[in-house]
């Protein structure tokens, strides 16, 4: 009889086969074997893909779920096989992952960070899951982050923008491919003074919480850099609904470009209401009002509509990248589900297969060896060129896309179009960056 | 002073959906005595009258393009509405165009339809139970139908613009004696603003000046002498369910273009909702329509900069703030009549 | 036994019973079957039973026996919770102290916005208590996290970090929350044939505590004060005229229940050490009215089954997707098999939410005593049968109950 | 000895006069009847001695002691018991325990959080509860809810739960509003009972006359917010102003 830290139900299932029902009753102890949580002992290798299912990032979600259940398909070998021709990585064989098949469960995470910490302790306790991947914002990225580190199982973020992920919440079992907030200010910067001049007023209005304040300091270090003015900064509650009486004091503040620091349906609303009071039509200072976004992703583009038409923000990756890992991507993707994909769905899908390459080049599914794969790996292939997972604090670089709201759509799907495409080395920074300084990787915890 | 004047329309406008649905809410506690959660709910339900009828205008037939291709480089596949096709391009985008003041006409069959079986097969049995219970099973109503909405149309906003006529904004400051580009306003919100009003005036005339009125209006003051005079009182306040359930409807069709309808709009109006009708005084409707207004620019200053480095925090909590004091220094609300369901 | 009738420890003893012998009832299939999905017996899911338990037991001793609808008692749960959390984060990783703080805590909260909501009673009462917890909400989640004074650490949630002080933490203990050494996190797992069973330290400790609390509630149930709260939901006026101050009795009815969701706040913190704003959300404070009103308002056992109930649909019933109905229904023609899927597709997997709204209708509607009623009168129609038989047989009538 | 003193107490509500300078004294140990016509102030008067409304002029004195400003459960305390026009009783609750609440409330004061002890266990309080059932002939209804007794028995139950606190003085609103003559001969057998069995002062305030006559001692007329006047019962009936007033509509 021994005690353990987390259960390790995939030992069992062999164990399964020996016992001869209530009857005679043989205890096993399942420790004996494993040599981290969740050793996969049978002919398969489970996958936890934890999502937004309900509330209102519900969607973000599901489009995240469909990458990694694509994901899981080109990894047994089903499908066209996507990313696996083009990664320059050729460990993966399309025969599972160590020649174990990929099975996954899914759990909701409801945009709360409780929520999603229960329903992935769910799908390590229950169904011995080996990795964690998804999530559609940086308190649930956080939460889950921490709680795999201690559970010993990797987790491989889906989108979170914040610079606590890899800053002071970085942890050894947790790799964020997405970009952050830093990362944003710094290719935004140059393209806003080529587009605006180094003379702008900037007006920030900010959701009123971590990831809202990490992304304004970001994006006022790099503007002001630049030769910007910061008017104000103004924060804005999370539950707001209408932006109204934040965007008219913006008239006569004497600024002449807006940042909003807003995500999802805060910023779908605050953008409206922005067109509405005409800011776009509006001259300031002598120059055309502008608007910034910082971050976008498809889903808040079509739910602000026209709204966006001519407004510059940064993304993560596009659909209409030219590189070999993103058409081969976004070939499969569309097929199967008629859509292209968005950034979170790639980053998702991405995760999925260096995490399932990480284990084949490392040989076991030992959450340290993992982590020592994945630390500084170079790589390409996998959309945005080539990309490098730091070792100091496990963030991915690669190249960032500035983009804008195109004016004229030809469908549904390219209403934002790529403005530039800005070189990894320009967004690199310092693990000890003043903000992203203070927490510590820790060791990998493999549970046992 | 154009800064001070520009957060009073702000909160004359959320004022305007604030009161428009606590006028409902305190039109069916007067009337049928009932503490209606789900009523958020209809106000969602009307926004996404707006999204259906947008979506049936923009029903569309398939045209292949074989001189485009689709993001999958296969060729493109245009759609055009049906509307236009039958209309000819012009006239039916302009259809399409004025699709959300269409759905004002589309909506109100709708709600008073909604409202009618929403009173008929399940309030009308809460009658004579606790508040409490009328709270429950309207709050289990809100969530169904919030669910139900967001099977069929999605978690993601979907924008309902204004006619091209109607959106943009105008200069208000010029035509009151400011500055020219002192006060632009924009134009969609005002015809918001107009609408609450002439909805406001039109419900309180009807009160006023009809028969039935009169009835309603006795009702809420004391149900059992009305039903004494033989007045069939309780299929009036099925009606008045209908209208109550009409104007919070209407509310959200015009509230679209203000901001794109989504599944969960409706619990976030709910909570405010209340405390509008506590604060304007349970049972009254000039209260709920004073109260509606006041938050709203109250809500409006409290948001400015001044207002939150005075009190940090004070845009968060306002509202909040606001019905606590009320509740706790005048519970029977600004304008609510002495003794009713003042503990 | 215990100073309890019989029927009342027969009751606990079935209870505790119940909950020691929960890593077997909840996972009554054999692993790797298809309905080994419908096991609910790993640790977090059993904990979270309990501890919802707890707090639907405390909320059941407000609005069950008083009748005061509170829409706030989650931002109690969180205080608990934040408390726990502080104290991890100061003292060390031992739970005791932080249970310990997170009930008084939670405590005092309750008595001061308890003691402001019930100047006020129906209606107004909720939206007071509405009103506060939506403060605190907004409170937790921005304004007390700035960087300036971080009290709650806001979106991401409260958490220990390695440079926070822990100045009573020994050199050799857990690294993460314990009871004198013992992790919290320790399971033993336990298989028999195809079957397995995890013994996890956390739950059981949970476990004897929600037993205790169980305990509490029961004799506070079959008290003087507890005849005196339902005097309060029954005839406030007709108390006020036989010489009782009605206010102290719901007030301390309020605060007891307060202390109930500081203690579920900080057993959850316990559980796994972080505390994450959204815990106080009015909703949560609505998932407890409608564990307590789906269980039973003002039965002894209802909340605790109410609880288990939500939260099974929660973590279990919301993972049942397409794929899994379509092995199911795979019996049916192929075409058939689709129909029904498309009809029952709604309300599963992330269709919970309306399931459960629908549920909850139909609970208040036709069961305002909830499961227990459900139970009872199913029990009463099985008893009528019975003695309908047996009066056939031996003439005799059973006493009316 | 005079126990209940009201002196010059007025009320207005808003431009209604409601009671205008009464003068009223109740004597210790009688029954003291208090009629008037509807609209007389009856109500008014009685919720200005119960703490539920508060004079705008004048005192009420119980024992010389002031009661304006009390709360109910304070006045109660002081030993005033108070029986309500349609009865007041826990209606989810026991017979049993609406007796058992009084008692209790008697021993512990307005407060007390006896949340730990079994109610069965408080033998006195139990004993003393059965003997105030038994005394009001409802022993064998113990267990059922009160809400389901029949309202003679309703009117029993709040009687006893009133008596079980020995007050000096019981207070009566219309105690026989909308019984049957059945039910209300009861009901005045009871009181008469009570009034010959204790130390106890009645004061009623009734419609009814058979009522009146049959238990009253005193009667104080109430007309237009102010008392006309106060006699024996036989006085009364001949006095031609109250005739006039109140008894000339019935005659």
């Amino acid at each position: 009889m021994t005690t353990k830290s987390v259960t390790r139900r995939g030992v069992l299932k062999s164990g399964a086969v020996a016992g001869t029902g209530l009857a005679l009753p043989t205890i096993f102890t399942a420790s004996s074997a494993a040599a981290y949580t969740n050793e996969p002992t049978g002919g398969s290798v489970t996958l936890g893909f934890n999502v937004p299912q309900t509330g209102p990032y519900a969607e973000e979600g599901n489009d995240e779920l469909l990458a990694q259940q694509l994901a899981v398909e080109h990894l047994n070998g089903e499908g066209d096989g996507g990313c696996l021709n083009t990664f320059t990585s050729k460990a993966l064989k399309g025969n599972g992952i160590l020649g174990k098949k990929v099975e996954f469960v899914t759990g909701d995470t409801q945009t709360k960070s409780d929520a999603a910490r229960a329903s992935a302790k769910s799908m390590i306790e229950k169904d011995g899951a080996i990795m964690i991947n998804g999530g559609s914002s940086s308190g649930v990225a956080v939460a889950v982050q921490g709680l795999c580190q201690e559970a010993g199982v990797i987790f491989m973020a889906g989108l979170t923008h914040a610079n606590d992920t890899t800053g002071k919440d970085k942890k050894a079992n947790g790799f964020r491919h997405f970009f952050n907030a830093y990362m944003s200010g710094a290719a935004l910067a140059p393209v806003l003074a080529a587009e605006m001049g180094k003379e702008r007023r900037a007006y920030h209005l900010t959701a009123d919480y971590n990831w809202g304040w990490t992304q304004e300091e970001s994006i006022v270090a790099s503007t002001e850099a630049l030769g910007w003015e910061t008017v104000n900064t103004v924060k804005t509650p999370l539950a707001s609904t209408d932006f109204s009486s934040y965007i008219t004091p913006v008239l006569n503040s004497g600024a002449d470009v807006l940042v909003l620091n807003h995500y999802g349906g805060n910023m779908v609303n605050s953008l409206t209401n922005a067109i509405q009071f005409g800011l776009l039509d509006k001259v300031a200072n002598g120059k055309d009002f502008k608007i910034v976004v910082p971050l976008y992703s498809e889903l808040m583009a079509a739910g602000a509509g026209e709204n966006i038409k001519g407004v510059l923000g940064s993304m993560n990756w596009n659909w209409q990248l030219q590189d070999e890992g993103t058409k081969a991507f976004v070939k499969s993707f569309g097929e199967k589900y008629g859509k292209p994909p968005s950034n979170s769905a790639q980053t998702c899908y991405a995760q999925v297969l260096l995490y399932a390459d990480a284990c084949e080049r490392a040989g076991t599914f030992n959450p340290c060896g993992v982590v020592e794969a994945l630390e500084d790996f170079e790589f390409d292939g996998l959309g945005n060129g080539p990309t490098w997972y730091r070792g100091a604090d496990h963030q991915c670089f690669k190249d960032v896309l500035v983009v804008r709201g195109n004016e004229n759509p030809t469908n549904a799907y390219d209403t934002l179009e790529i403005v530039e495409i800005t070189p990894r080395a320009q967004v690199e920074y310092d693990p000890e960056h003043p903000m992203f300084s203070g927490g510590s990787l820790g060791e990998c915890n493999p549970g046992a | 002073m154009d800064a001070i004047l520009l957060q009073i329309l702000n909160g004359l406008d959320k004022g305007s959906a604030y009161a428009l649905i606590a006028l409902g809410l305190t039109l069916i506690f007067g009337t049928l005595g009932v503490v209606n959660f789900a009523h958020g709910a209809l106000f969602m339900i009307g926004a996404f009258c707006a999204v259906t009828l947008q979506k049936l205008m923009n029903l569309s037939f398939v045209t292949i393009d074989e001189t485009q291709t689709d993001f999958l480089g296969n060729p493109l596949k245009v759609e055009t509405p049906y509307i236009e096709g039958w209309f000819g391009p012009e006239t039916g985008a302009t259809i399409i165009d004025w699709s959300v003041p269409l759905a004002v006409l589309f909506a109100i069959p709708i709600m008073l339809a909604v409202g009618y079986v929403m009173e008929r097969g399940l309030i009308k049995h809460f009658y004579k139970r606790p508040h409490a219970d009328q709270i429950l099973v309207t709050f289990g109503l809100a969530i169904v139908l919030q669910e139900i909405v967001k099977y069929f149309f999605g978690a993601n906003p979907i924008q309902t613009p204004p006619p091209d006529a109607l959106s943009g904004s105008i200069d208000l400051g010029i035509m009151v004696g400011f500055d020219a580009n002192a006060i632009i306003y924009p134009i969609w919100r005002l015809v918001y603003f107009g609408f609450a009003v002439a909805i406001i005036g039109a419900v309180f005339s009807f009160l006023q000046f009809t028969t039935f009125g009169m009835v309603v209006r006795a009702g809420m003051a004391d149900r059992e002498t009305v039903g004494l005079l033989g007045i069939n009182i309780d299929r009036r306040f099925t009606i008045m369910f209908g209208i109550a359930a009409a104007v919070a409807g209407l509310a959200g069709v015009m509230y679209g273009p203000l901001n794109p309808p989504n599944y969960h709009m409706g619990m976030d109006f709910l909570v405010l909702s209340f405390v509008v009708v506590v604060v304007g005084g349970m049972g009254s409707l000039p209260g709920a329509v004073l109260a509606g207004f006041l938050l709203g620019i109250l809500e409006s200053f409290a948001s400015t900069t001044w207002a939150t480095t005075t009190i940090p925090g004070i845009n968060q909590i306002i509202i909040y703030l606001v019905a606590i004091i009320v509740l706790l220094t005048r519970p029977r609300g600004l304008m609510g009549r002495k003794g009713v369901m003042e503990e | 036994m215990f100073g309890l009738n019989k029927k009342d420890t027969s009751l606990l003893i079935i209870v505790g019973l119940l909950t020691l012998l929960a890593p077997f009832i909840l996972n009554p299939f054999p692993e790797g079957s298809a309905m080994a999905q419908f096991n609910a017996g790993y640790p977090d899911l059993m904990q979270r039973f309990v501890i919802f338990g707890i707090f639907a037991i405390g909320f059941n001793i407000l609005f069950g026996l008083t009748g005061y609808l509170s829409f706030g008692h989650a931002a109690f749960l969180g205080v608990g919770s934040y408390s726990a959390v502080w104290m991890f984060k100061l003292l060390s990783y031992n739970i005791i102290p932080a249970i310990a703080l997170s009930v008084v805590v939670a405590g005092l909260f309750s008595l001061l916005i308890g003691f402001i909501s019930l100047r006020r009673s129906g209606i107004y009462f909720s939206i007071l208590t509405l009103a506060f917890a939506q403060m605190s909400f907004a409170l937790a989640y921005s304004v007390l996290s700035n960087p300036k004074f971080n009290l709650t650490n806001g979106e991401t949630g409260l958490q220990v970090y390695a440079d926070d002080p822990q100045i009573l933490q020994v050199a050799n203990s857990p690294d993460l929350p314990h009871l004198f050494g013992l992790p919290m996190r320790a399971t033993y797992t336990m298989d028999v044939g195809a079957w397995s069973f995890d013994f996890n330290a956390g739950y059981y400790l949970c476990a004897i505590i929600m037993m205790v609390v169980f305990y509490l509630s029961i004799r506070i149930f079959r008290s003087p004060f507890g005849m005196m709260l339902r005097a309060v939901k029954s005839n406030q006026q007709r108390m006020n005229y036989t010489g009782l101050n009605s206010k102290p009795y719901t007030l301390a009815a309020f605060v007891i229940s307060g202390m109930y969701a500081g203690l579920a706040g900080g057993l959850m913190a316990a559980m796994d050490p972080l505390a994450g704003a959204e815990r106080m959300q009015w909703t949560a404070s609505g998932e407890v009215v409608l564990m307590t009103i789906l269980g039973g308002t003002g039965t002894l056992i209802g909340p605790v089954l109410g609880a288990g109930f939500i939260k099974y649909f929660e973590n279990i019933f919301s993972k049942i997707n397409d794929n899994v109905l379509h092995s199911w229904f795979a019996f049916l023609p192929d075409g058939l098999e689709d129909a029904v899927v498309f009809v029952i597709h709604p309300f599963i997997g992330k269709g919970w939410h309306l399931t459960l709204g629908i549920l909850f209708m139909l609970v208040v509607i036709y069961l305002p005593g909830g499961l227990v009623e459900g139970g009872q009168r199913l029990l009463n129609r099985i008893k009528r049968k019975k003695s309908k038989a047996d009066d056939a047989k031996s003439g005799k009538t059973e006493p009316a109950e | 000895m005079a126990i209940l003193k009201v002196k010059d107490v007025s009320k207005r509500f808003g431009g209604l006069k409601a009671l205008t300078d009464v003068n009223l004294s109740v004597e210790e140990n009688s029954v003291h009847a208090i009629i008037g016509p509807n609209g007389a102030g009856k109500s008014t008067l009685l919720n200005c001695l119960v703490g539920k409304l508060m004079p705008d002029t004048g005192a009420v004195l119980f024992d010389n002691a002031s009661v304006l400003g009390l709360e109910p459960f304070q006045i109660n305390q002081m030993g005033i018991s108070r029986v309500f026009q349609t009865p007041e009783i826990f209606g989810e609750l026991t017979v049993m325990e609406n007796m058992l609440i009084p008692i209790f409330a008697m021993r512990d004061g307005a407060f007390r959080m006896h949340a730990y002890e079994t109610i069965a266990n408080e033998r006195e309080i139990v004993e003393q509860a059965e003997a105030m059932l038994e005394e009001m002939n409802m022993a064998d209804k113990r267990e059922m809810h009160a809400a389901s007794l029949s309202r003679g028995d309703k009117r029993r139950l709040e009687i006893g739960m009133c008596l079980s606190q020995n007050p000096r003085l019981l207070l009566l609103d219309e105690p026989t509003a909308g019984m049957a003559r059945a039910d209300t001969n009861n009901t005045i057998d009871l009181l008469k009972q009570i009034k010959d069995e204790r130390d106890i002062t009645i004061a009623i305030i009734e419609h009814d006359m058979h009522v009146v006559f049959s238990l009253a001692e005193r009667i104080t007329v109430l007309a237009q917010g102010t008392p006309l006047v106060e006699d024996t019962p036989e006085n009364i009936r001949g006095n031609p102003k109250v005739r006039e007033a109140y008894l000339g509509e019935a005659a």
